[in-house]
C-alpha cells in the first residue's frame, strides 16, 4: 500500500494529468459536484460524498457524434467519428458507481459490441475512493457492494491527513509505478492499512444505523415476471410521476439512447447518438404511435427492467447500484427503494 | 478596427408581405442600395415571427437579426404587429439578460411607401451590426462552415 | 425524390445587368432535388411560360421556383402558368432577385453571390410547399358608401343604377357635403346646388339607395366580400317618418347663439336645424348642446308648435348592423385650421376670409343672399385680395407639403363673379405660379385676366396688418418687378389648403386600408390601380384620396362604382388557402391563438383525436374556419406548442429559408 | 401541522366516502421523514397514509390535468401558493372546473432539508418546528436553526396565506413567512452586470443543464399536450445537452412560452437536479411584463387576459426594452 499527504494531492493530480487526461469531482456553481477534467483553479471535492451524476458520461457521454454525412453538390460520403485516443483517469469514484460500469459492460460490450463505448472503457484507468462518510440515500449493500472498497483497478481511502493508495488490477499496478517511479507515492507503513480498515468497519457501522440498512431487493420478484407485471400496484406508485427524465439521468445504470441527424452546415450532417428515457413520452416512438401509451406503462417499464428483467437476463444481477441518486434527485420523490418495496408488499407478502 | 470594416455581418431580415416587403421593393425600384448580406425572408405580417426563428438564425450564424412590419396601427391584418411588438419586447429584454445577442436583435416599422427610409433602416443596422463583430455567443459552433 | 426546376430571369438587362445567370443556374444545377435549370430574358412573357411548361413536362418537375422580380409583380402570373401544366400553383416560390438584389447592388460578383443565396432560400423553402386549394365565400351584393358629398352621391348612383343595393352613410344631417357649399362652380359658371341637388334626390329616391345620414360608422370587420358593418344612427330628437320639413321650428327656435356648419359661421342658426333649403332628407336636428330644453329642462317650443308632432326629445342613438360585400370611402375634406398663420391676420379682421366662406358671401342662398360685403361693416368691398397657396405647397411644416391643385381655377373663377357682379370692385390675385391644367381650365383663367380685367400679381403676400380701426394693410413683395407693395384692401380672401376629412384616419384603421402622412388613403397602384385600396374590397372616391376637382371627382367616383359592381357581380371569391391549420392531435386546447385572431375565425371544440402516442381520445382542441381566416399567423405564434402551423408560410418553411440564408 | 394532517385525513376521506369526488390528491410519506411524495388516493381507507407537515413542498395541481382528462372529479389540497397554478391551468383551459375540488391547506412555510444539513446537521433523525426555530434531532443530540434560514427559496418569496381558489378552507390560515423584501432583487443584479459578465453568469449556469425536463414537466404553467421541444419536425426538438446554444435556446423559449403563465411558484429552480437558478429567467419576464404592460400576476384569477395575447396601442417599442435604444419612426 502507498499513500500520500493530502496537502501533496497537487502534485498527485499533476502527475496523473501528465499521464492522461484526469477526472476528478470538481464543484460546479451551484456547489454540486461533477466530475469534470482536472484544472489548476478547479474546486476539488474529492469528499464530495455522491456527484450529481456518476461517471458513466466518461464511457458514454450524453451527446456523442456516430457519423457525419458529407455531401458536394449532389454527392454523399460518409465518415465515421472514432473516440479520441489516449488514456482517461478517473478518480474519486465511488464503490456505487464502480460496479454500475461493470453493469453497463453486459451492455455495451456483449455482442454486438458498441465500439464508441469499449474503446474509451479500454482505454480508462479507474481510481476508487473508499466511503467514510455514507449518507442515509446509501444502498449499495443492497447489492453486495462494499463502500469501503469499490471494485477499480486502484483504490484509495482518505484517512487521516493522507489519502491511501492500494493498486488492485494490472492497469493500476502499472499506473502506480509511474507514480512510485516519480516518487509521488510513498510506501505506507502498517498504520495505514490499519487506518484504512478501521475507516471501512466505521463505514460498515454507520451504513448498519441508517434508514435503509436492511433494504433488499427481493429476489421472489424476479421468478414471477408476468405476476409483477400485471401487479395493481403500478398505477398507484406511477400516480405520482411526472415522466421527466431526471432518475433516468442520474442513474448510473441507464444505459437507453436515441440516435438522430443534425443538419450542421449545408454540406455537413452528423448522425449522432445521445442518452434518452423510457420514461419520455416519445421514447421509441413509431409511425403507428408508441408502444407504451400511458404514463403507467413507461413508468413500470424502467422499474421491471432494473428489478426483473435485467437480472433474468444477467445472473441475478440487479441493475441498480443503491447509490441513492434516484432518491435524492426525483422531482417527486419517486425512487426505486419505494417501488421495490411497495412491489415486494404487494405481489410476495401479498398483503395489499 | 481595420478587419472589423472588412468584416460583412451575415443579417436576415423578416418582413412583413404588406409594409415592409413592399417597402424593400420600393428600396429597390428607387435604386437606394444596402448590402448584399442583408437577406429578406417574407412572413405575412410580423404577428408570424415565431422567436424561434430568431434564436434559429442566431444559432445558424446570424450576426443580426431585423424585424419589419407595418407601422403599429396600420397592420394589414389590424392587430397582428401589436402582438409582435410585445412579444419581441420581451425576446428582445432576454436576450439582452442572457448577455447574447440583445444588441443583435432590432424591430422596425417600415411602410409600404418608404422604400428609401427601408434602404436607410438597413445601412444602418448594417453598420451596427459591422461594430459590434462577428456573432460567437448565440452561434452553434456545430454550425461554423 | 422531389423534381425541381429553377427558373432564372434577366428581366433583360434589369437582372442580367447586375447578375451573371448563367453562374446561378450553374450554381443550382449542383442541389440536390433540382431537376432542372435555365435562364431566359423574359422568363414571363409567353416565350418564357412556355419555356417552363416544357421544361415541367419533359423532367416531370413537381416544383417550380423562378428567379425574378418581386413576388407582387408576377407570382401570380407564374402560379397561373404552373397551373396549366398541372402543378399546384401553390408549388411554385418566387426568388426576388431584382428589387432585392440586381437593383440594389452594383458590383456583379457580390449580387451574383446573393442571387444563389436566395434561390437556394426559395428551393429551400419550395422542398416543403405543399398542394394547396382555395376555399370559396359568398359576396354580399349590397354595397356601402361612407360620406354623402358628390363623390359619395355619385358612386352609389353609379352603383344603384347597375341594379345592387347601396347604402350611403353621412355624419351630417343631409347629404351634398361640401360641393352643396359653393355658389358656381368652374370652368363654366354654372350654378353648383343646380346641378347637385337633382343628383340629392335622384339618391334620396333610388329604390336602390338607402341614406343613414347623422349617422357614422360605429364598427367593421369582416373581409371582402362580408363586411359586417355596425352604423350609430345619432338621435336626430325628430321623427323623420312624421316630419314634413315645414320648418316652423327653425325659425322660431330661441336658441341662436350657435354658428351655422353650413355658412362657414358667417350665420347663426338655430338649436333646430336643417342646414340648408335644400337639405335632403328635409329633416331638422335638434343640437342637443346648443338646445334650451335639453341644458334646462325648460322651453320646448319646437314640440309645442311642430304641426305633426314630430319632435321628440327622449329619441336615442340607433345602432344599425348590416353585411356588405364593398365599402367605398368618400370622406372628402376640409379646409386647414389657419391657426398656425397669424400673419395672414385670419381672426384678428373679419374682413380676412378664406375661400370657402368667400363662396357663402356671394351665394344667393348665403347669409347676405349673395351680396358680397364685409362682415365687418356689411358694406360692399372696394378692393378685394385674393392670396393663393395658403398652406398648401408649404414646406415649413406649418400647412401642407402638396398642392391643393383646385385653389388656382377657384381663384380665377371668385375673381371672375366678383368682377362679374361689382365692375368697379378690384380684385387682385397674388399666386406663386398658376397651375391650370385640364379642359378649358387655362382659357378660364386668361378669361379672368383679359376679359374680367383681374389684376394677378406673382408675390407672396408676407404680412395682413389691422390697424385700430379695423383697417387692413397688406404687405407683398412683386416678385417680377421686384418691388415692395403696401396695399389697403377692403376684403382678404385665403386660398386655403385643404386636408382630407379628420374621419380618414379613425376609418382607416377600422377598415385596415393605408393611409398615408397626409391622411389622404392610399391606393392600391398609384396608376394602375387608382380607386382601390390595398386592402381588398375597399374603394376610394373623391377627395379623400388626393385633392381634386369636380370633374375628377365625379369620374374617379363612377371608376370606383365601377369596381365595386364588378366585385359584386361575382356570386363567390376564391380565398387565400394560406390560412392556419391546426394539428389537432398535438393541440392542448389552450385556446390563447383564440385571443390573438382578429377574424373570430378560430374556436374551440371538443374532437376525438388521435394523439401522437397513438391513443385515441376527446378533447378540446382548436378549430380555424378557413373561410375566416386571412393568413395573418398570430395564432401560430401564440400556439407554444406549434400544433398551429400557417399554410404557405410553414413552421418547417420559414425555418429551412432561415438555415439557407444563414 | 399536526392538527393540519388529522384534519386532512379526515376530510379525504369524507371526500371519497360521501362520493363528493373520485380522487384525492395529497402527500404521503417516503423513505425518510422528510422526502413526503404526492399521492393520489381514490378510497377512504387509503387515507390515514396521507401526511401534512414542513417536508410537502409539490404543488399538486398539475396531476389535476390527467384527472380531469379522465373525467374524475377530484378533491386536491392546495397550499396558498398552490392556488395559483389551479387558476393557470383553468385559464389554459387544461383542466375542468367542475372536476375540481380545491382545499385551501394553511402552510407556514416549507423547510429544505438540503439547507438543513448544509448548516451541518449530520444523522439527522427527525425536525420540527418551534415558533421562528427549526428543532434538528440528531443522533448526536438536538441542533435549533433559525427557521427562515433553512426555508425553501420558494417560500422566501411567499405570496400570502389567501387562497386564489378555494371551495373550501381546511382550517384557519397560518401565519406566513413575512417576505418584505424586492422579488426582483436578484433579477436586478444581473441586469446590473456588464453584458460580459450576464453571459458569463448563465453560461455557467445553462451549461449545467442535462436536459432531463424536469423543470418543463413539474411546471403548471407548462402544461402542453406535447411540448414543442418533443416535436420531431422542429429542428429544436432536442432530448440531451448537445450545445450551449441549444440549451439556451431551450431554456430561453420555455421561459418565452411561460411568460405570463409562470405564477412564480419555484417549482422548476427546486426540482432541478443540477441547481440551475430557472426562476431567475421566469422573474426576468414577470418584471419585463409588470413594467412594460402593466401589473399582472399569473393564476391570480381564472379571467384576466394573459399579457402575450393582449395589447395596448401604447405599449412601447420594442428596441426600447433595452436601455438607452430608441426605436427610429
Amino acid at each position: 500500500m502507498y499513500k500520500i499527504a493530502k496537502d501533496n494531492l497537487p502534485k498527485l493530480y499533476v502527475a496523473l494529468q501528465n499521464i492522461g487526461t484526469l477526472l476528478l469531482p470538481c464543484k460546479n456553481k451551484s456547489g454540486h459536484a461533477d466530475f469534470a477534467p482536472y484544472r489548476e483553479d478547479a474546486e476539488i471535492a474529492l469528499d464530495a460524498p455522491l456527484t450529481n451524476r456518476s461517471a458513466k458520461d466518461v464511457f458514454f457521454p450524453q451527446v456523442e457524434n456516430l457519423l457525419t454525412f458529407k455531401t458536394s453538390g449532389k454527392e454523399l460520403a460518409l465518415e465515421q467519428n472514432v473516440p479520441p485516443v489516449g488514456v482517461t483517469i478517473v478518480m474519486g469514484v465511488r464503490a456505487c458507481d464502480a460496479r454500475s460500469f461493470k453493469i453497463l459492460d453486459k451492455v455495451f460490450l456483449k455482442a454486438p459490441v458498441d465500439t464508441y463505448y469499449k474503446t474509451r472503457r479500454e482505454q480508462c484507468v479507474l481510481i476508487g475512493l473508499g466511503c467514510s462518510a455514507p449518507e442515509e440515500t446509501c444502498f449499495c449493500h443492497a447489492f453486495g457492494i462494499d463502500a469501503g472498497a469499490p471494485e477499480t483497478d486502484v483504490q484509495t481511502w482518505l484517512a487521516g491527513e493522507e489519502l491511501c493508495w492500494q493498486a488492485v488490477t494490472a492497469n493500476g499496478e502499472e499506473l502506480t509505478a509511474k507514480l512510485v517511479d516519480g516518487g509521488v507515492l510513498v510506501e505506507a507503513a502498517a498504520d495505514a492499512a490499519a487506518a484504512v480498515s478501521e475507516q471501512q468497519e466505521h463505514t460498515q457501522k454507520i451504513l448498519s444505523v441508517l434508514p435503509l440498512h436492511d433494504f433488499k431487493v427481493n429476489d421472489e420478484l424476479t421468478k414471477d415476471e408476468l405476476k409483477v407485471f400485471h401487479s395493481k400496484i403500478w398505477e398507484q406508485l406511477a400516480a405520482g410521476c411526472l415522466s421527466c427524465c431526471t432518475c433516468t439521468y442520474v442513474c448510473p445504470t441507464c444505459h437507453c439512447y436515441d440516435i438522430r441527424d443534425y443538419q450542421e452546415t449545408e454540406e455537413r450532417t452528423q448522425r449522432y447518438r445521445c442518452w434518452d428515457s423510457c420514461m419520455a413520452k416519445d421514447f421509441t416512438l413509431m409511425a403507428h404511435g408508441s408502444p407504451r401509451k400511458t404514463k403507467v406503462e413507461r413508468f413500470r417499464q424502467r422499474y421491471m427492467h432494473k428489478l426483473v428483467y435485467f437480472p433474468e437476463n444477467n445472473e441475478g444481477e440487479y441493475a441498480c447500484v443503491g447509490c441513492g441518486r434516484c432518491l435524492q434527485k426525483c422531482p417527486v420523490q419517486l425512487n426505486i427503494v419505494k417501488v421495490a418495496k411497495a412491489l415486494e408488499k404487494a405481489e410476495v407478502k401479498q398483503d395489499v | 478596427m481595420l478587419e472589423k470594416k472588412n468584416f460583412e455581418p451575415k443579417i436576415v431580415a423578416f418582413c412583413c408581405n404588406w409594409c415592409s416587403y413592399a417597402g424593400a421593393d420600393g428600396a429597390g425600384t428607387a435604386r437606394k442600395h444596402y448590402p448584399a448580406n442583408i437577406k429578406i425572408i417574407k412572413v405575412p405580417c410580423s404577428c408570424r415571427v415565431n422567436p424561434l426563428f430568431i434564436l434559429r438564425a442566431f444559432q445558424r450564424g446570424a450576426d443580426g437579426v431585423i424585424m419589419c412590419g407595418c407601422h403599429p396601427g396600420d397592420c394589414h391584418y389590424s392587430t397582428g404587429n401589436y402582438y409582435a411588438r410585445r412579444r419581441m419586447t420581451l425576446l428582445l429584454s432576454m436576450l439582452d439578460y442572457l448577455g447574447v445577442a440583445g444588441e443583435r436583435f432590432r424591430v422596425e416599422w417600415v411602410s409600404a411607401a418608404e422604400g428609401a427610409r427601408f434602404a436607410q433602416v438597413m445601412n444602418d443596422f448594417a453598420e451596427h451590426i459591422a461594430a459590434l463583430g462577428e456573432n460567437v455567443k448565440l452561434r452553434d459552433l456545430r454550425c461554423k462552415k | 425524390m422531389q423534381k425541381i426546376g429553377v427558373f432564372v430571369c434577366w428581366c433583360g438587362s434589369n437582372i442580367a445587368g447586375t447578375v451573371d445567370v448563367a453562374q446561378v443556374v450553374e450554381a443550382v444545377r449542383q442541389i440536390p432535388d433540382v431537376a432542372y435549370a435555365i435562364d431566359y430574358k423574359y422568363m414571363c412573357s409567353e416565350q418564357g411560360q412556355e419555356l417552363i411548361r416544357k421544361a415541367v413536362a419533359d423532367y416531370k418537375l413537381d416544383r417550380i421556383v423562378v428567379c425574378s422580380c418581386s413576388p407582387r409583380m408576377h407570382e401570380a402570373t407564374f402560379r397561373k402558368c404552373a397551373e396549366g401544366v398541372g402543378i399546384n400553383p401553390y408549388m411554385v416560390e418566387i426568388a426576388n432577385i431584382r428589387e432585392q438584389c440586381s437593383w440594389v447592388l452594383k458590383d456583379k460578383a457580390e449580387a451574383t453571390a446573393k442571387a444563389i443565396k436566395l434561390a437556394k432560400a426559395a428551393i429551400a423553402k419550395v422542398r416543403f410547399n405543399g398542394a394547396l386549394k382555395p376555399g370559396e365565400s359568398q359576396v354580399v351584393k349590397r354595397a356601402l358608401v361612407i360620406g354623402g358629398g358628390i363623390a359619395g352621391i355619385q358612386t352609389a348612383l353609379d352603383i344603384a343604377e347597375a341594379g345592387y343595393k347601396v347604402d350611403i352613410v353621412e355624419k351630417e344631417p343631409t347629404i351634398g357635403g361640401r360641393m352643396a357649399q359653393l355658389d358656381k362652380i368652374f370652368p363654366t359658371l354654372d350654378c353648383s346646388a343646380c346641378i347637385l341637388t337633382p343628383k340629392m334626390v335622384d339618391a334620396a329616391n333610388h329604390e336602390n339607395i338607402t341614406l343613414y345620414t347623422y349617422s357614422e360608422v360605429e364598427s367593421v370587420s369582416g373581409f371582402v366580400g362580408n363586411f359586417d358593418v355596425t352604423i350609430r344612427k345619432k338621435a336626430r330628437s325628430v321623427k323623420a317618418d312624421m316630419c314634413s320639413g315645414c320648418g316652423i321650428c327653425t325659425e322660431k327656435c330661441p336658441s341662436r347663439k350657435t354658428p351655422s356648419e353650413f355658412d362657414m359661421g358667417l350665420k347663426n342658426r338655430g338649436a333646430i336645424y336643417i342646414p340648408f333649403a335644400q337639405a335632403i332628407p328635409k329633416v331638422p336636428v335638434i343640437d342637443r348642446e346648443a338646445c334650451i330644453k335639453f341644458k334646462t329642462g325648460k322651453c320646448g317650443i319646437c314640440s309645442k308648435l311642430c304641426p305633426a308632432g314630430a319632435i321628440d326629445y327622449t329619441q336615442t342613438d340607433e345602432l344599425i348592423t348590416e353585411k356588405y360585400g364593398a365599402i367605398v370611402l368618400a370622406t372628402g375634406f376640409k379646409t386647414i385650421s389657419l391657426d398656425k398663420f397669424g400673419e395672414y391676420g385670419y381672426g384678428a379682421s373679419k374682413d380676412v376670409i378664406t375661400s370657402l366662406e368667400l363662396e357663402r358671401l356671394t351665394n344667393a342662398a348665403g347669409p347676405t343672399e349673395g351680396h358680397l360685403v364685409c362682415p365687418s361693416t356689411g358694406k360692399e368691398p372696394k378692393k378685394v385680395i385674393i392670396v393663393s397657396c395658403v398652406g398648401s405647397r408649404d414646406v415649413s411644416g406649418r400647412g401642407k407639403s402638396y398642392c391643393s391643385k383646385i385653389c388656382c381655377m377657384y381663384n380665377a373663377k371668385h375673381a371672375m363673379y366678383i368682377r362679374e357682379k361689382y365692375p368697379d370692385v378690384d380684385v387682385t390675385v397674388f399666386y406663386i405660379d398658376v397651375r391650370t391644367p385640364g379642359k378649358g381650365f387655362d382659357e378660364f383663367q386668361r378669361r379672368a385676366v383679359e376679359e374680367y380685367g383681374v389684376h394677378y400679381v406673382r408675390g407672396q403676400v408676407g404680412k395682413v396688418v389691422v390697424d385700430g380701426d379695423g383697417r387692413l394693410t397688406v404687405f407683398v413683395s412683386d416678385l417680377n418687378s421686384g418691388r415692395k407693395l403696401m396695399l389697403n384692401p377692403d376684403l382678404v380672401v385665403l386660398a386655403t389648403a385643404v386636408q382630407p376629412s379628420p374621419d380618414a384616419r379613425k376609418l382607416a384603421t377600422m377598415l385596415t386600408a393605408s393611409i398615408d402622412n397626409d391622411d389622404f388613403y392610399v391606393e392600391a397602384h398609384p396608376k394602375l390601380r387608382p380607386v382601390e385600396s390595398p386592402t381588398a374590397g375597399i374603394f376610394l372616391s373623391g377627395m379623400c384620396q388626393g385633392p381634386k376637382d369636380i370633374p375628377e371627382t365625379v369620374s374617379q367616383a363612377g371608376a370606383a362604382a365601377v369596381k365595386v359592381v364588378g366585385l359584386l357581380a361575382k356570386d363567390k371569391l376564391l380565398t387565400n388557402p394560406c390560412t392556419a391549420q391546426c394539428d389537432t392531435s398535438i393541440c392542448s386546447g389552450c385556446l390563447a391563438c383564440t385571443h390573438v385572431c382578429p377574424y373570430g375565425a378560430i374556436t374551440g371544440e371538443s374532437k376525438p383525436v388521435i394523439t401522437k402516442l397513438g391513443v385515441r381520445e376527446t378533447r378540446t382542441v382548436a378549430v380555424v374556419n378557413n373561410a375566416l381566416c386571412q393568413g395573418c399567423g398570430a395564432c401560430t405564434v401564440a400556439c407554444p406548442c406549434g400544433a398551429m402551423d400557417l399554410q404557405g408560410f410553414t413552421n418547417q418553411q420559414i425555418l429551412a429559408e432561415v438555415d439557407a440564408l444563414c | 401541522m399536526q392538527k393540519i394532517e388529522k384534519l386532512l385525513q379526515k376530510r379525504a376521506a369524507e371526500l371519497l366516502a360521501e362520493g363528493t369526488v373520485e380522487r384525492v390528491l395529497a402527500w404521503h410519506a417516503g423513505e425518510f421523514f422528510y422526502d413526503n411524495a404526492p399521492a393520489a388516493v381514490s378510497s377512504a381507507d387509503e387515507c390515514d397514509k396521507l401526511v401534512y407537515n414542513e417536508f410537502c413542498p409539490a404543488n399538486l395541481c398539475k396531476y389535476l390535468i390527467e384527472t380531469s382528462h379522465a373525467g374524475k372529479k377530484t378533491a386536491v389540497f392546495l397550499k396558498p401558493c398552490d392556488t395559483y397554478g389551479v387558476n393557470q391551468l383553468l385559464k389554459d383551459n387544461r383542466i375542468k372546473r367542475e372536476l375540481v375540488y380545491a382545499i385551501g391547506t394553511p402552510c407556514s412555510g416549507m423547510l429544505d432539508i438540503k439547507k438543513i444539513k448544509a448548516a451541518g446537521a449530520k444523522g439527522i433523525i427527525s425536525v420540527s418546528v418551534d415558533g421562528d426555530e427549526v428543532v434538528v434531532n440528531t443522533a448526536y443530540g438536538e441542533k435549533r436553526l433559525a427557521k427562515a434560514d433553512v426555508l425553501l427559496n420558494k417560500c422566501l418569496m411567499c405570496k400570502g396565506a389567501a387562497y386564489k381558489i378555494a371551495d373550501e378552507e381546511l382550517a384557519e390560515p397560518l401565519p406566513v413567512p413575512q417576505f418584505t423584501g424586492d422579488k426582483f432583487a436578484k433579477v436586478k443584479e444581473i441586469e446590473a452586470m456588464s453584458a460580459e459578465e450576464r453571459f458569463a453568469f448563465w453560461q455557467s449556469e445553462l451549461s449545467k443543464c442535462i436536459r432531463c425536463n424536469a423543470c418543463r414537466d413539474i411546471c403548471p404553467a407548462c402544461s402542453c399536450e406535447q411540448c414543442i421541444f418533443d416535436k420531431p419536425d422542429t429542428p429544436v426538438a432536442g432530448k440531451a445537452y448537445a450545445d450551449e446554444v441549444e440549451e439556451q435556446m431551450y431554456h430561453i423559449i420555455r421561459a418565452f412560452h411561460v411568460a405570463g403563465r409562470c405564477t412564480g411558484c419555484g417549482e422548476c429552480a427546486r426540482v432541478c437536479p443540477q441547481g440551475i437558478h430557472l426562476e431567475l429567467l421566469n422573474m426576468k419576464f414577470m418584471k419585463d411584463i409588470n413594467s412594460f404592460f402593466g401589473q399582472y400576476q399569473a393564476g391570480a384569477d381564472s379571467e384576466t387576459p394573459a399579457p402575450q395575447v393582449s395589447f395596448k396601442q401604447n405599449d412601447p417599442e420594442a428596441n426600447s426594452a433595452v436601455e438607452g435604444r430608441e426605436q427610429h419612426v
